[in-house]
């Protein structure tokens, strides 16, 4: 398949099916044509190619103003859930579920995070108990961002207690229309509530929702992180593209609140901004030439501190002003605008970037022993039954 | 003058009954409820600190109804005041008593040793002279009967939202204004930090009080603005304290990996340089008050090194309590982030560390290039 | 323009050959030997790269005797230069190279291709235009014959000790001057980085050749420079690397309280953050020698952006392989202090990283205060 | 005891002891005297004063100008084996070593590091094996200053491989002129060899020179390592005394290299350590005042960085300057000087600071947990054989 044939795909698709119809129509005929994601197999959206050509067919599309299927909104479900599925699902799961999966009919969000497992995630508590010929789920999840809108979640659940915590797990589609599902919203420092809590109280779901065999959770809940950490968003920023132009138009445009100890630190951000964006140009030209490397997880660190530092920077720059917020409003937003509102919400919502989708201490962890191939820590919890373990 | 930079036993003793005050009355949910509150402080909180206990006119003289205790006693209490982020109008109202007190305004110091809020109207980043002293213009006329009247506006003052008496720069003089006085308006602004909101103040024809002129005004002005710099050093202190202990005790009882969160050698790496941190705070913020009390020549570069020292460390602390409480100390409930915001506001207060190193540049004798 | 940051597998070739080849005959052994000894470089190394490799002359085109290739293929040989800390003078060849071939210098280049040295006659911290670009008075006269002669001193000349012949900027002119001329003598100077010692110059009536003058001159001096800081964090990326990766060979064999030091997870974590700030000095290394080789009108902004980050990069680097080998890293028979001392010499040369920051807020469009 | 009786007897002593005698004959008198260390018990040099009356002794003597006992010289005997010796010593062994380590007549070194064994200091692989009424060891000692002058070293050794790590050890007192004991010198990145390394072989040592039972060298040597932690050196400094001194006249008499950038850094260098320096005089005045704090952990931790960086400052202030180095001869300095020679020396120098007595990094694993209690690192190595445990 090459970029060229796919290309013609597209326009062949676009010459029989008018831009302007019914978004819905539209995409689930695009979903058909195996246009949806061209890596998937056919039949399931795709046509079994080179993942690198994806853009080739977004970008068609785009240019013929065709209706997308707001990625962002059903980002958990494009980039955690489907890869999931597709990998360790039956037939029936994903003839079920990948179609409105990718039309964005249903929004799919992840449950997996717990008051009492974080960085531990292999720690969940959740139980999921046997009945007939389904199971009944209790627990609590947290950090759950669109759970509010979604239909179905992806699920880890502690199966088998008495065994070792990685072995215990089972994984499954949470039906978020079942009774025994209530979402609260979760307030963070910033005011508002982009997350949520997610009580699962007797929620009963049947067997035919399990993913992967009972016991296997971990390995299928694998999948879905290492997804979670392959994805890097769309495509690269021009220079000054983030919130390091941010500051810098500050600076430019605001010559009273120079001065030159600040300014060695706005140089020393706009370097490190800069640096970080090359880091992304060249790890995308790895990655269209078909070489992935562990980059990412340089990315997400080094872009976690610095947005902090920046909007740091902007705050103290701009002195008693800074200290101005626009309101503490527990809006509920859907689209995270890391550099949209003002200052002191950049500076705040900044600080969530090291602790969401992997804090920056377990991202080390991870760069330590699989990158640079340093030794694990002794480990105390891994031979012990999990209703043992000290918590 | 070799100044002692230890607690006397009369300061420890004092930050236990201010803790155990603060502890049943400026709780985490308290103060988290004042501050989502439309009231801009608590004041019953500030009744007990004021009328109650005499705590708010600490270093005021005795015979003007005060406690007739050094700023070396004023900073235990504001090390307590920001270990519980206390939303109170302390430190305005005591840099307003060291204006008073330099201006020899016995009347209003008996008001404030009274319970009265007295605040300085500067805009908070207002620091003691260099780049960061930016007073916004005020201009003063005259009105029919001779007394001044005051036109303009001052943008973000802190701890004057409820305050009787504003103290206020303008014209190089120095005034008091009635904070009812017709032809002023205050204006809540929505503030990063709701512990410490501020304040907008808008003058039409506002009548004032002239305390001081020439340089008279300008040295009472600077030797306050000295003082909130150093004072402020031992809130951050206080401050960064508290998200040192609470971190550590946090560390302690949460398990991740079958093991005390606490035992990670990364973690305990960086509480352990934060530890090195605050110690070296603790003896620039000592250091500050005691040259400060004790008219030291060397107070303004005292002052200047506090604020360059204690100002990022609390925000360093804030920070990395907020982090190592992982996503609960992002959360709303959890009071890590109104320790965040108060950090980050009293970075700015009276000079940011980069204005306070800019005025060590020459008092240390350190020209630029 | 997008440029392309990878490296092609020709270069990934070249590197292994070079690897190859310094791993025989560039072991630390030889390396300390060398830099103990009184010889400024290793002569025989530099015969292997020259004549018998052509190494040397890489970016010189193929009809002036080098082998025709790019900057981009040049700065891998820099990055396994670094990588060895070999005491060749690779850098200022190239330098050299790029300010003869500005100049047309056909006959000086195909000297250089030969295998002769010839070095850019500069104190090593002269880096593009900017605060750093200092240059030393060197002034010009006239002989009877009516051919220039140099009268002057320049201090601190990197890679110019067995130099044949030098460049020199003199009065706003440059010259080429031979180095065993009558009249210029090379003092050597006891170097913190002993695999590229400096020396210093000093010419009474040393007979000179014009090669340019004018705007001429100081276009190719310009051009050089930042093909200079541009090539140089290529150097300073290999360096750390090294750093990086035998620290991380240390730690894992290394044992301590009965498990691998590389084990705990602060040193994990450090070094870590150390990969994350190697994974970019690599874009932006490759990113400054892609601009300089393609011509790119940002490659004076690119060249200062890889000394701003590689420069302090590679000396952390190596401070944390000294730091995390223990006492053996810091014993004379451990390389580890040459890769420090390297480190430090190559975050000076051709500018600091706060001098190229300063030349950043003008390329950038960010004025001081 | 009050400061002024001790003044009394110290200006009675000075009565009866020209202070320009034989320089021994009055350093054994004083010791004799008890004004050698006036906490120490009487008959051992002391009258068991309080300790912080010791500057009132050593300040007396030094204003009649009487001779000292090169106390830098002694440090190691002063600071760490007399304290020892007099915690864990017989009262043959007080007697005998006590007075000359004072007076300087035999000086001491430490033997406790060794290449195998350097944070993990109780990994020690040096065997002492019984030999008749004595020990025979044998093993490799390194980093030990002052070891090519010393009569006397404290040596920790293993008497039992097969015990756990902590009690296998045995703690004795090494005769440097026994044979089988070779001193050799140990060059460090700043071409000197200030420290040595020292090989055992066959070195035959009395019973009589064993401190402490056997098997409880680790709980002795914890007395050498706690004073070697609470020494703080002679008097606080005065502003700008240290490195930094050096570093703010470089920048006052060179305006040519000064840059913006620089001078910020300059600054915050400026402030670090004048909040050091203050630090130190903090920590002095609770320790005069008897309340004594782990604030010293915290002056090495910052000390070490600190100079560190204000030496790398200066040597990229000085430019091309900076590079020159002054010699790269294999001296044998005596006393160390941070401040001495030039900027380079200093710069190499300063990086044994966060090495030498203690890494930082063991420093902040003591800091963590002794003073902020935090929980200890799962441990795999205590209670196994130290034969067995991996190396």
């Amino acid at each position: 398949m090459t970029a060229e044939s796919l290309r013609e795909r597209v326009d062949g698709f676009l010459a029989g099916h008018d831009t302007a119809q019914d978004r819905l129509e539209f995409l689930r005929a695009r979903f058909d044509a195996g246009l949806a994601w061209v890596h998937y197999p056919a039949g399931l959206g795709g046509l079994g190619a080179p993942r690198v050509l994806q853009p080739v067919v977004d970008q068609r599309f785009a240019a013929a103003g065709a209706p997308d299927n707001s990625p962002r909104r059903i980002g958990i479900g494009l980039g955690m859930a489907a890869p999931t599925i597709l990998r360790h699902g039956t037939a029936e799961q994903r003839a079920r579920f990948l179609r409105p999966l990718w039309t964005a009919e249903e929004v799919w969000c992840q449950l997996f995070s717990e008051p009492g497992a974080g960085s531990d995630l292999a720690g969940v508590a959740t139980r999921a108990v046997r009945d007939g010929d389904g199971w009944l789920v209790d627990g609590q999840k947290v950090w759950t961002s669109m759970a509010h809108q979604a239909r179905w979640g992806i699920l880890l659940a502690r199966t088998d207690p008495a065994a070792p915590k990685h072995a215990g797990l089972t994984y499954f589609l949470c039906d978020m229309h079942a009774p025994g599902v209530e979402v609260r919203p979760l307030r963070q420092a910033t005011g508002e509530a982009e997350f949520n809590e997610v009580f699962l109280s007797g929620v009963r779901l049947d067997d035919g929702l399990r993913l992967g065999a009972v016991g296997e959770g971990w390995a299928v809940a694998r999948t879905t992180l290492m997804n979670e950490r392959v994805a890097i968003g769309g495509a690269a920023l021009p220079r000054e593209g983030g919130m390091i132009g941010v500051l810098a138009r500050t600076w430019r445009t605001r010559p009273e609140l120079r001065t030159p100890a600040l300014h060695d630190e706005v140089l020393r951000l706009w370097v490190r901004a800069e640096a970080l964006r090359l880091t992304g140009i060249r790890l995308r030209q790895q990655l269209a030439a078909g070489e992935p490397g562990p980059e990412g997880s340089a990315m997400k660190l080094a872009f976690a501190a610095l947005t902090q530092q920046i909007s740091g920077t902007e705050v103290e720059l701009l002195g008693a002003e800074g200290l101005r917020h626009d309101h503490w409003r527990a809006d509920r937003p859907e689209e995270l605008d890391l550099t949209g509102r003002g200052p002191t919400y950049r500076w705040l919502r900044a600080k969530g970037n090291s602790i969401e989708g992997g804090t920056s201490e377990v991202l080390r962890n991870i760069v330590a022993e699989r990158v640079l191939g340093l030794p694990a820590e002794p480990r105390t919890d891994t031979g012990v039954a999990w209703k043992d373990l000290p918590r | 003058m070799t100044l002692d930079l230890r607690y006397t036993e009369e300061q420890e003793a004092l930050r236990d009954s201010v803790r155990a005050m603060l502890t049943d009355h400026a709780g985490w949910a308290r103060v988290l409820q004042v501050a989502a509150s439309p009231e801009p402080d608590d004041a019953d909180l500030w009744r007990l600190l004021s009328v109650d206990t005499g705590l708010a006119a600490l270093a005021v003289p005795e015979h003007l109804g005060g406690a007739g205790a050094s700023l070396a006693e004023t900073a235990v209490v504001l090390e307590e005041l920001g270990r519980a982020v206390a939303p109170v109008p302390y430190l305005g109202t005591t840099v307003a008593a060291q204006l008073l007190l330099h201006l020899g305004e016995d009347e209003l110091l008996r008001d404030l040793a009274g319970g009265a809020i007295i605040a300085p109207a500067m805009p908070c980043d207002v620091g003691p002279a260099g780049p960061g002293a930016r007073l916004p213009d005020v201009e003063v006329s005259t009105a029919a009967d001779g007394s001044p009247l005051l036109n303009g506006t001052v943008c973000g003052v802190a701890d004057a939202s409820r305050a009787r008496v504003l103290v206020m720069p303008a014209g190089g003089a120095l005034f008091a204004v009635d904070a009812d006085a017709a032809g002023l308006r205050r204006t809540p602004v929505v503030s990063l930090d709701e512990t410490r909101p501020l304040c907008d103040l808008a003058m039409w024809n506002a009548p004032a009080r002239l305390l001081a002129a020439g340089e008279r005004a300008a040295s009472a002005l600077d030797a306050a603005l000295v003082a909130g710099a150093a004072l402020l050093a031992s809130e951050q202190l206080g401050l960064a304290q508290w998200c040192l202990d609470t971190t550590v005790a946090h560390l302690r009882t949460r398990y991740q990996f079958g093991r005390p969160v606490g035992s990670f050698q990364a973690l305990k790496h960086r509480l352990a340089d934060l530890w090195v941190e605050l110690v070296q705070a603790r003896a620039v913020a000592r250091h500050a008050v005691a040259a400060v009390a004790a008219g030291d020549p060397d107070a303004r570069l005292a002052a200047a090194l506090a604020q360059a020292h204690c100002g990022p460390l609390a925000v360093r602390a804030a920070e990395e309590c907020v982090q190592m409480h992982g996503g609960i100390g992002f959360t709303w409930e959890h009071p890590a982030h109104l320790y965040l915001k108060r950090a980050k506001s009293a970075a700015i207060a009276y000079g940011t560390a980069a204005h306070h190193r800019t005025a060590l540049a020459t008092l240390a004798d350190l020209a630029p290039a």
